[in-house]
């Protein structure tokens, strides 16, 4: 990854120098090694900080939403699944396509530090991804530990390394794409009773505290104003202050992103309370192919969601509900 | 702070009987924001308005509730009665205590809880009304009839008398529909075609009529007053403006094997033909399905023989798009396929046929002249037998459930005119009932019964079977509780009749609302009777519901005036429910745009303050309210809740939601 | 059991709902064994409805009807005449005690020859 | 002090969301026909199925709603040509949705009814009361956070 940080970093600094950007979104150290921060390099001096290693799981597009309505072209460096939220944003004419220039990046799936840790790794200093081993290096010794096993929960179910929009490619090594089914975990639970389900989902949804991480970090959730935050939608609320509303919040949050959701895993990625919010987007997505064909939002920059369009045969909600339709 | 007036209807008895409304009135006094409660026998009269109205004036109130009957009653009355005393008519809401309540709930208690529970909802909306003022939409002076049967043609021809362009589109190569295959016509016996072809020919001759014959509708878009309709005017392969209707063609044509759906399928005609004689347009039309040309690129004899060189067999269909203030719907009927009853053997025997087929048989005009002969052998049939209700009145699946209206009449005729032309003609009829609503509608039955001795049997037919070349009609007389088999030359079906199934595709072009049977439905059954409740759209004849031609005629004319009554207008009042964005919420995503049916939504580019000084443009929904027609689907789709449907505001019904689900 | 018990039973074994009925009479017009019925199968209907079950009881048309369902197949409305026929049939042999016939012993008394409709509609007649 | 509690017969609270032109119409007509149902069904009307967020179920499930059904024009009939269905796309996987969260499928339906189907739409608020009586109350939508004895 290294020699792919390098090469970033380098081209990062050629565009800036030329003008031909203003800026460029990527990745800087954060306190630790494996916290970096997505931001905005403006310098070449600024790029001393620039990084890209293992843990730059944070997807960057929904920043082009700001950025790209400043002075000047932006550049920005996306993983291949993070070009899926890219076009959706275009679609949505939420970000300028013109006033971006893309660079495509490899992506070998990114590592989750909790994952890494319960190896007893902690403290990182860094690591080195050698094929399906990672050399892991701590305060505490070095090892070595098996990719499958730190993947971020996202990366597990890797949707493909195929950029779905690029202006220029910055690719060295052959990528994979993840080895389990996205689907896995939603039909676990579709599997389970009512009962059991209805007693996961309270399990999981009472941890929400309501700090809008997910909400915030989502491409999808992309509204000048979160209909959460209308005092004309009739369900504004800052906080959860009755039991029902983080129900409600997380529904109509769904509800909200199905069919613009790209699944791209960063609600359930920064949850502080470890919720598996994936796992709501997902069974939209899930019914979505199923009744109404495949569909990957963000695969292209045209075209209606499937809420927003229909064929005059399309299944009956009683009959879906009950299972008559699958 | 809102003063809100609550005004509860006993409506006689139909609320009274059931909810106490006396009690409601007062529990409702204690609401907050309700200034003023009351209840009164009968709102919607003179005195309950003036009551209204007094009120308002009196307790300067902001918004009133009417608890009475549905909305679609008399919402558009209450909201009148405030108008008139200066309170915005948008501030009026009804609260249906009468169809939601005292009609369909027995006990007394319930009903009264409910009823105070669909008050409070209906304060809990009003509260959050804002005044609203209807916008304005012009009206274009053009009215569109489609079908050209007696009651598009009188729909037509009354339009056109008030002074407005008409345009009829009928499917047909010619005009006249089901009428102009009648012979005669109770109860008068007149000739359908002496009193109908000079009402063709004022069509064709009126400046201000365009009959566009051999035309289908193919796309609607549009409203009230500005409908834009594209029309096919399917390829006839014979110029209209050249023909002169010689009918030397049709005399040349080699391929004459055609079968004649003008008479029924009874005999033939030419591939290259004009209906009838009387046809407007008197223009020829080829069939493709028959032409030998058209098939196969070898003959050409008619355009060989055509003096005016009126012969295309190059021609396509064409399209042409026009805009109209109004659509008149009289698309007709046509009589059932009778494939399910075989216990009359239609299909098997020639000599069973349809009463619409006697109809041709009888007609000077028709296959046989005029002759009354049997289809099988050309004989003269000396014992008739009628059978009435076939498929009507069926719900068992096989028919309609529905009394076709028509037939006890149209029989009666018959048995008359055959016992009157072939005494020695002996005529049955089978009947369960004998319907003779109608002026002189009765006693013409009776003439039949009394004066020309036709034979009506009281009971149903089980069976028809061929016996030695004769058709054994097996019944029942249940007025002697006998079991009866007439032996018979000649059986006629009354056959039930249904809306013309391409009356299924104009319903959905138009929205217009349409029923299990395929009737168009009316906006009221008895105060709206010829309008379909999608603005604009009007409906005469058979379309709407079965009817005979004097009811059709009738209906035509009032479709008219309400035509009329339209297309004076220079504007119209535009429904001010319409979608409204916020725009400091409106992502301008276009999500909102790709679910309107109406192309209602636009995006525009609009300079932001945002404080310091600085601004932002951005791309922010714009509704056109003219356009828009309120149904708010845009508003779900927006997740910002940045689109609200005013009258409708997410707001307003969330605040219903809430006082309704307080048991 | 009262008269109204016994015209509710006969109704509910019937399963028809005898006031659909709209007097046509196409029941009675297609029966084959008209003649030999002397309470005819519109007759049953509207009796039935009327609560006229005593003549129903003692006629002889419910050992007559041939059980051919033709009146059902007819019936615009939906109603089934035969199933009356069935119900005051069943009751009268209710009534009569266990007199009836045995599927088992059925194989002794039929020949090949018999008709399997007849054997059908006998069946209907005497098992309950 | 109250020994003896009483058991009152669940009756439900059932909130109907019915469009302006068909299924408004067709309540209309089921009252006019004198075709009862439950008083305990109480309809909200909407210019349009599509008219309804799935905010505003949810916000009656909150408000104490046992069931919630949602009536339009049969598909195909909509007075606004497509609105419904865009709501049968919505509801069919909002539906679906919820079940997957774990709430009773029966709890929440939709039916088309027409402005001509009173008697219909009679039948199937008997229908639908019936089955959310059997049901019981609603009580995942309201308690998720209400621990045993709480």
């Amino acid at each position: 990854m290294r020699d792919v940080e390098l090469k970033m970093k380098e081209r990062a600094s050629e565009l800036l120098k030329s003008g031909e950007v203003a800026r460029v979104i990527g990745w800087k150290k954060g306190e630790f090694y494996h916290d970096p921060q997505p931001a905005s390099f403006e310098s070449v001096e600024e790029l001393n900080a620039f990084v890209y290693n293992g843990f730059c799981g944070a997807n960057l597009s929904k920043y082009l939403i700001q950025m790209s309505k400043k002075e000047g072209k932006t550049a920005i460096f996306l993983k291949p699944c993070d070009s899926y939220s890219f076009n959706q944003l275009v679609k949505e004419h939420r970000i300028v396509r013109e006033n971006i220039h893309v660079i495509a990046i490899e992506c070998q799936g990114k590592l989750d530090i909790e994952k890494i840790k319960a190896k007893g790794f902690d403290f990182v200093t860094e690591v080195e991804e050698n094929g399906d081993e990672i050399a892991v290096a701590s305060l505490y010794g070095n090892g070595a530990v098996q990719k499958d096993e730190v993947l971020l929960g996202k990366c597990e179910t890797c949707k493909g390394k195929v950029h779905q929009v690029k202006d220029e490619e910055i690719i060295l090594h052959e990528m994979q794409a993840g080895k389990k089914n996205r689907f896995e975990e939603v039909e676990k639970l579709e599997a389970m009773t009512e009962d059991e389900r209805f007693a996961f989902w309270r399990e999981q949804l009472q941890k929400c505290i309501r700090c809008n991480a997910c909400r915030n970090v989502c491409p999808a959730c992309s509204c000048l104003k979160c209909v959460f935050d209308n005092p004309a939608s009739g369900i504004a609320a800052k906080a959860n202050d009755d039991k029902f509303e983080e129900q409600l919040f997380h529904i109509i949050r769904a509800f909200h992103v199905s069919g613009r959701c790209t699944d791209c895993g960063e609600c359930s990625r920064v949850c502080p309370q470890n919720i598996p919010l994936h796992l709501l987007n997902r069974k939209f997505i899930k019914d979505i192919d199923g009744l109404y064909g495949e569909y990957q939002a963000g695969e292209t920059a045209e075209g209606k969601t499937p809420l927003t369009s229909y064929t005059e045969g399309d299944a009956e909600p009683n009959d879906v509900v009950n299972g008559e339709v699958r | 702070m809102q003063r809100i007036g609550v005004f509860i209807c006993w409506c006689g008895s139909n609320i009274a009987a059931t909810v106490d409304v006396e009690k409601v009135a007062e529990v409702i006094k204690s609401e907050p924001g309700v200034v003023y409660s009351v209840n009164y026998q009968y709102m919607c009269s003179e005195n309950g308005q003036q009551l209204i109205k007094n009120a308002i004036k009196e307790h300067n109130l902001t918004g009133i509730v009417v608890g009475a009957c549905s909305p679609r009653m008399h919402e558009a009355t209450f909201r009148k009665a405030a108008e008139s005393v200066g309170l915005n008519p948008y501030m009026v809401e009804i609260a249906n205590i009468r169809e939601h309540c005292s009609w369909i709930h027995k006990d007394m208690a319930e009903a009264t809880e409910k009823a105070i529970i669909l008050v409070r909802t209906a304060i809990a909306k009003v509260k959050l009304n804002a005044p609203l003022t209807a916008g304005e939409s012009p009206v274009v002076k053009r009215a569109l009839v489609i079908g050209g049967g007696i009651a598009g043609i009188q729909a037509a021809l009354d339009i056109a008398d008030a002074g407005f362009e008409v345009d009829i589109v009928e499917k047909n190569a010619t005009i006249g529909g089901r009428m102009a295959q009648l012979d005669k016509t109770f109860p008068t016996l007149d000739c359908s075609a002496c009193i109908l072809t000079p009402k063709m020919v004022d069509c064709a001759q009126h400046e201000k009529i365009d009959i566009l014959s051999y035309s289908e509708i193919e796309d609607v878009k549009g409203f009230v007053g500005n409908f834009s309709v594209k029309i096919r005017r399917k390829a006839r392969y014979v110029d209209e403006t050249k023909c002169t209707g010689c009918k030397i063609c049709m005399e040349k044509c080699p391929s004459k094997k055609g079968l004649n759906d003008f008479n029924m399928n009874l005999n033939t005609r030419p591939a290259i033909h004009i209906p009838f004689a009387q046809a407007i347009p008197n223009v020829a039309v080829i069939d493709p399905a028959q032409c030998i040309k058209l098939k196969t690129g070898k003959c050409g004899i008619c355009q060989k023989f055509c003096g005016v060189g009126a012969i295309d067999y190059e021609q396509k269909d064409t399209f042409i798009e026009r805009q109209y203030g109004a659509i008149v719907v009289a698309t007709g009927f046509k009589p059932i396929s009778l494939d399910a009853f075989n216990e009359y053997g239609y299909t098997e025997n020639k000599d069973v046929i349809t009463s619409l087929e006697l109809e041709r048989l009888m007609n000077a005009a028709g296959p046989s002249n005029g002759v009354l002969v049997r289809p099988s052998d050309g004989q003269h049939p000396k014992v008739i037998t009628f059978i009435q209700c076939v498929g009507s009145r069926d719900t068992s699946g096989c028919g309609k459930p529905y009394c076709s209206k028509i037939c006890c009449m149209y029989t009666a005729k018959h048995a008359m005119l055959i016992r009157e032309k072939y005494p020695d003609t002996e005529v049955h009829v089978f009947y369960i009932d004998v319907r003779t609503p109608g002026k002189n509608y009765d006693e013409f039955f009776r003439r039949a019964v009394e004066q020309y001795g036709v034979d009506y049997i009281k009971g149903m037919v089980g069976k028809v079977y061929n016996e030695n070349g004769k058709l054994m009609v097996q019944g029942s007389n249940l007025i002697d509780n006998e079991q009866v088999t007439i032996e018979s030359d000649l059986v006629v079906l009354a056959a039930a009749i249904e809306p013309e199934p391409s009356v299924r595709k104009v319903a959905t072009l138009l929205t217009a609302s349409i029923d299990t049977n395929n009737f168009l439905t009316e906006s009221h059954a008895k105060l709206r009777p010829v309008e379909s409740p999608t603005a604009g759209v009007y409906l005469a004849g058979v379309c709407q519901g079965p009817k005979d031609i004097p009811e059709t005629v009738s209906q035509a004319s009032a479709c008219a005036a309400k035509v009329i009554g339209l297309l004076v207008k220079d504007k119209l009042k535009t429904n001010p429910c319409v979608a409204t964005p916020d725009e400091m919420m409106c992502n301008g995503c276009s999500q909102c745009a790709n679910v309107c049916a109406y192309g209602a939504i636009t995006y525009v580019d609009k300079e932001f303050r945002l404080g310091g000084g600085k601004t932002e443009v951005r791309r922010v929904a714009s509704v056109n309210p003219a356009v828009c027609q309120g149904c708010g689907a845009c508003t779900v789709t927006c997740p910002s809740g940045a689109m609200d449907l005013k009258g409708f505001s997410s707001k307003q019904i969330m605040s219903e939601v809430e006082a309704i689900c307080k048991m | 059991m009262t008269k109204e018990e016994r015209i509710e039973n006969i109704k509910r074994l019937s399963g028809t709902d005898v006031r659909k009925c709209m007097k046509c009479g196409k029941c009675s017009g297609r029966c084959p064994a008209f003649k030999d019925m002397d309470i005819k199968p519109h007759q049953f209907v509207s009796m039935l409805e009327k609560g006229k079950i005593e003549e129903l009881l003692e006629c002889k048309a419910i050992w007559n009807c041939l059980s051919c369902m033709a009146c059902v197949e007819r019936c615009p409305r939906g109603v089934a005449p035969a199933s009356v026929v069935e119900a005051v049939r069943d009751t009268v042999v209710r009534m009569q005690g266990k007199n009836g016939i045995k599927a088992e012993d059925v194989p002794p008394i039929v020949d090949e020859l018999i008709p399997q409709q007849l054997l059908v509609s006998a069946y209907r007649k005497y098992n309950k | 002090m109250q020994n003896v509690t009483e058991k009152k017969e669940f009756t439900p609270n059932i909130v109907a969301f019915c469009c302006n032109w068909c299924s408004y119409a067709g309540a209309d007509l089921a009252g006019s026909s004198r075709l009862s149902y439950p008083a305990n069904v109480k309809i909200i009307r909407v210019p349009c199925s599509c008219r309804v967020n799935p905010s505003f179920i949810l916000k009656a499930y909150q408000q104490g709603a046992d069931g919630v059904i949602l009536c339009g024009c049969h598909p195909g009939d909509c007075h606004y040509v497509t609105g419904n269905y865009y709501t049968r796309r919505r509801m069919s996987l909002l539906f679906s949705f919820l079940n997957y969260m774990g709430i009773e499928k029966e709890r929440t339906r939709v039916e088309w009814v027409s402005a001509a189907e009173g008697a219909r739409f009679s039948a199937v608020m008997n229908d639908f009361v019936q089955k959310i009586t059997e049901l019981g109350e609603n009580k995942r939508l309201t308690d998720l956070r209400v621990k045993e004895g709480e």
